[in-house]
């Protein structure tokens, strides 16, 4: 059975979500890949969103972040103050999804600008609650595209802290959060060794070694371990294009 | 109780700092176009997520400044009056994370002149906004960021349902709409509904904004569309789409503002040209809340 | 879902820090008769108005100290047992005021380690409380009290309605309830009644609580009495008085928790003991909101 | 016509309730004052209780703060840790009344303890939100009865800042509220002069300037333009006995 990469990185982060896990959810890639592992691995997950919806239960595929469809029928809504100091500063977020324009070896990320802050040659959108799960959510969970330019050694400006220099920094500066635990992009899943640096530990099906280095701005780590991707079950591929995405909005079809 | 346009008139100044409430929902898109007809200027645009209600007032030319923490057009990519003249240097930035922003906007609501959180250490954002500074606390001994009070001159806040006095319910997504209230020197409510007294006294734990901070109370129904509101109609997504588009070229921009602002008298002329197909398109079905009992007691 | 009776042996042990909350509203008796009932001993009990449950549990020996804000009896006079113990010094006592306390919870739910605030300076509190420091704000230079994060070990919430999962819905006046369950380690809920998850998701900006920050869920009728629950039963305002009577000789304070606390194995035989008439009395008649539309968005 | 002096006391609180204010109150005869006005001289005054109750609208005599006939019909309710954030510390009180066992002649208030802290010879509730209140409202207007015991020079304890050691220590500690602008005791009116010192200003009709000072801890100042309290009105009694308080449960009858 075909499937895009885009399918291959939903599934991949679907299978790393906990049952019981709280997840602060994006719309896009992590909202299908949180509504996957409910059908699937984690039944019992909680998924918070930053607009102040707590156990969102959608009856739609949700096109913003602050779509009417999550506030109907969910089990909690707060205010923005409230989502950001009761439940991400408390500690109650297990788990943060963030992409970004850029992410660095140390996992940190940047969504404001490309090139210089007071001169950029592209102003991005900002932080919004990207700085504030970095900081505080238990683990953060990173997507992207695997290309050279979104991968440089260092970010042009850290919007959101990863392990800054190095694991030992950030734990310096006394971040509640953990930091990073892993980064899935469309050809591989990469994790942080104990100095917080990005190893790639799994490789997609399909993908060379020599691809994945090619596609990353600095001399990539490669774990010993390394392994393949399982490949997309057809449960997998079914509950996300039939019952999920079933207008393909938000992923390409493998076939 | 006013027209907006009188309310804009008499409490929007040039040069005043100004927070238009709402995260996604609720957005007081009427009250920004009647800022931008009245042609108020060197405003300090202040709101978490710029969205396209601040993409028009920067391209209308209303704004000096942007205080900020996501410029982004929501789930279709970035605003491009806003990152056009960013980039120019025609307006100034002044940038927060979300939390950073609401924790301002909280400190101005509650006369707290800073408040501290555990965000922004270890980002690069403290480094260029001199207004993210540091306190350690006494307990501890903890380093933690603070960001100073925000309190603007005019908060616009869109509710569900306000009466007379302006003493507002809003419900879903609630966003930073209170605190706004709150924190600003100068109040104006639009709603989509005036409602006597006793709807709102028969739930008084869902009367978010008291009515005394209240400058002005506007009935303007779809006041927030092209953005939502809970139980009354739906968010226009395809307008959003279609302003990634419109704001790609500053002659369809002109266009677009002639016409849909400039061009009417205020919201029901705005609804009128929208037509009766899209409004219907957008209305939803009815799902209420099992009602609580407050009880009587003599 | 559990008995009372369980959720107290599991969940309270001796030396813990607990805090049964409710401000007039709400208060958790059947909670506080229950851990007299066990024999709990050693606890450090906080709430801003130790109230009539404190009194009786400092009466019962539960406690080794009290962390308050205001010892009196609401609209009656002071807290006898609370007052002779505190003055015999045979429980430590740690005082701020209102504003502190339910500041102290703030902090400790949201995970601040503590909470500047512009009350305490020129009180002599601060002078006899070593925990109520200062800091000075990093724009202005002024200086401001603080006040350390509370955490207790143990929280008990009475709520008018919740489901299974403990996910609550509190209305009226709803003092420090939320505070509490986010600041603690562990949560009980005692609840008027339990109903399915869809009444609760019927309206989500009531949930205060989430169920999963509750360790135990208890459907307790009639767990505030004497305090009340709006729209549910009333204030038992005799027994607020009949308690000042009571709490004068230790031999009818004794005879007391004899016949009401040790002598019946829960609320239920309470209440059978407390008899129909007195339970007529206090009803109330109804008074709803009036509902939201949240809408249904396909 | 007769009248008690709990009676004379509750009606010139309420004489000194401009329209419009926005008054904390408490039970009792601050809540008794308050009706009273909105019955007479301002009838748009906003009710707020420290249990969250915004505009309140009682439709019997409130027993207790947090009383549900306070509820039902109220404005707004909001937590109690948002009543002191959003309205008192953010400047929204105009009038706090405070009662206490003592109050000494700069208006500091004591409901802490009578004898030392550590060892007291009565332990009372504490401060409450009195202290917040005394720190946080525009004005406080205190209501006691005239006692040497309960006038002292200086209280034993301060729970709630007055003006400290002078008008000048207050300002110099930076408390936002405007701190207290009048006693009302069973014997007279008193306010502050520019050294935060209580002068009687007014004696209540049948009461002599010796029972006044003789009843007072400390040799107290007369204003030179002192007057005599104008009596209660055959209305404001009318209305205090048979609308607000027909059972007589707060204020004793003079007749």
């Amino acid at each position: 059975m075909k499937y895009s990469a885009a399918e291959m990185m939903t599934i991949a982060a679907a299978r790393k979500i906990k049952d019981g896990d709280r997840v602060f959810v994006g719309i896009g890639m992590p909202n299908l890949a949180c509504n996957l592992a409910m059908r699937l691995n984690a039944p019992n997950i909680e998924m918070i969103y930053e607009a102040g919806v707590i156990g969102a239960n959608p009856s739609r595929l949700p096109l913003s972040i602050g779509d009417p469809c999550l506030v109907t029928g969910a089990t909690s809504v707060c205010s923005m103050f409230d989502v950001f100091t009761f439940y991400l500063q408390r500690g109650l977020v297990d788990i943060g999804f963030l992409g970004a324009a850029q992410v660095d070896k140390y996992g940190n990320l940047n969504s404001t600008v490309i090139g210089d802050y007071d001169d950029p040659k592209v102003r991005l959108a900002g932080s919004g609650g990207a700085c504030d799960i970095a900081s505080l959510a238990r683990q953060v969970f990173i997507l992207l595209p695997h290309q050279p330019r979104r991968l440089p050694e260092k970010v042009d400006f850290i919007t959101s802290p990863g392990f800054i220099g190095g694991r030992r920094e950030r734990e310096r500066l006394g971040l509640p959060g953990g930091g990073p635990t892993v980064v899935i992009t469309d050809k591989g899943i990469l994790e942080f060794d104990e100095e917080g640096e990005m190893v790639l530990v799994s490789i997609h099906p399909g993908v060379e070694l020599e691809d994945v280095k090619a596609n990353t701005g600095w001399d990539l780590k490669v774990s010993p371990s390394l392994t393949v991707t399982d490949p997309p079950t057809e449960r997998e591929l079914a509950i996300l294009r039939e019952e999920l995405d079933p207008k393909g909005i938000y992923l390409k079809r493998g076939d | 109780m006013m027209s907006l346009a009188e309310a804009v008139d008499r409490l929007v100044e040039d040069g005043d700092t100004v927070y238009l409430a709402g995260f996604t929902h609720l957005i007081p898109f009427a009250a920004g176009h009647e800022i931008i007809r009245q042609g108020k200027k060197d405003l300090t645009l202040c709101r978490a997520t710029p969205d396209l209600i601040y993409d028009q007032m920067i391209a209308a030319g209303c704004a000096r400044k942007v205080v900020f923490s996501w410029a982004g057009n929501p789930g279709v990519g970035l605003l491009r009056s806003f990152r056009k003249k960013a980039e120019a240097k025609e307006i100034e930035l002044e940038e927060y994370t979300h939390y950073g922003m609401v924790a301002r906007l909280w400190a101005g609501a509650t006369n707290l002149p800073f408040f501290p959180l555990r965000s922004n250490i270890g980002s690069d954002l403290p480094a260029h906004n001199p207004n993210i500074k540091t306190v350690t606390c006494p307990y501890t001994g903890q380093v933690l960021s603070t960001v100073p009070a925000l309190n603007p001159d005019v908060a616009v806040i869109h509710a569900q349902r306000a009466d007379a006095q302006g003493n507002a319910h809003i419900w879903g997504i609630i966003g930073e709409q209170r605190e706004a209230a709150f924190a600003a020197r100068k109040v104006i409510i639009t709603c989509e509904e005036i409602v006597s007294s006793e709807v709102i006294k028969s739930d008084p734990n869902r009367t978010l904004i008291p009515g005394f901070l209240v400058d002005a109370v506007v009935e303007e129904p779809w006041a927030a569309h092209p953005s939502y509101v809970q139980g009354y109609y739906d968010r226009d997504n395809d307008f959003y789409l279609e302003w990634d588009r419109i704001s790609r070229s500053e002659e369809d921009l002109r266009a677009w503002l002639d016409e849909w602002v400039y061009g009417v008298s205020g919201r029901r002329e705005y609804m009128a040209r929208f037509g009766a197909e899209r409004i219907l398109k957008l209305r939803v079905n009815s799902q209420y809340s099992v009602p609580i009992n407050l009880g009587s007691y003599r």
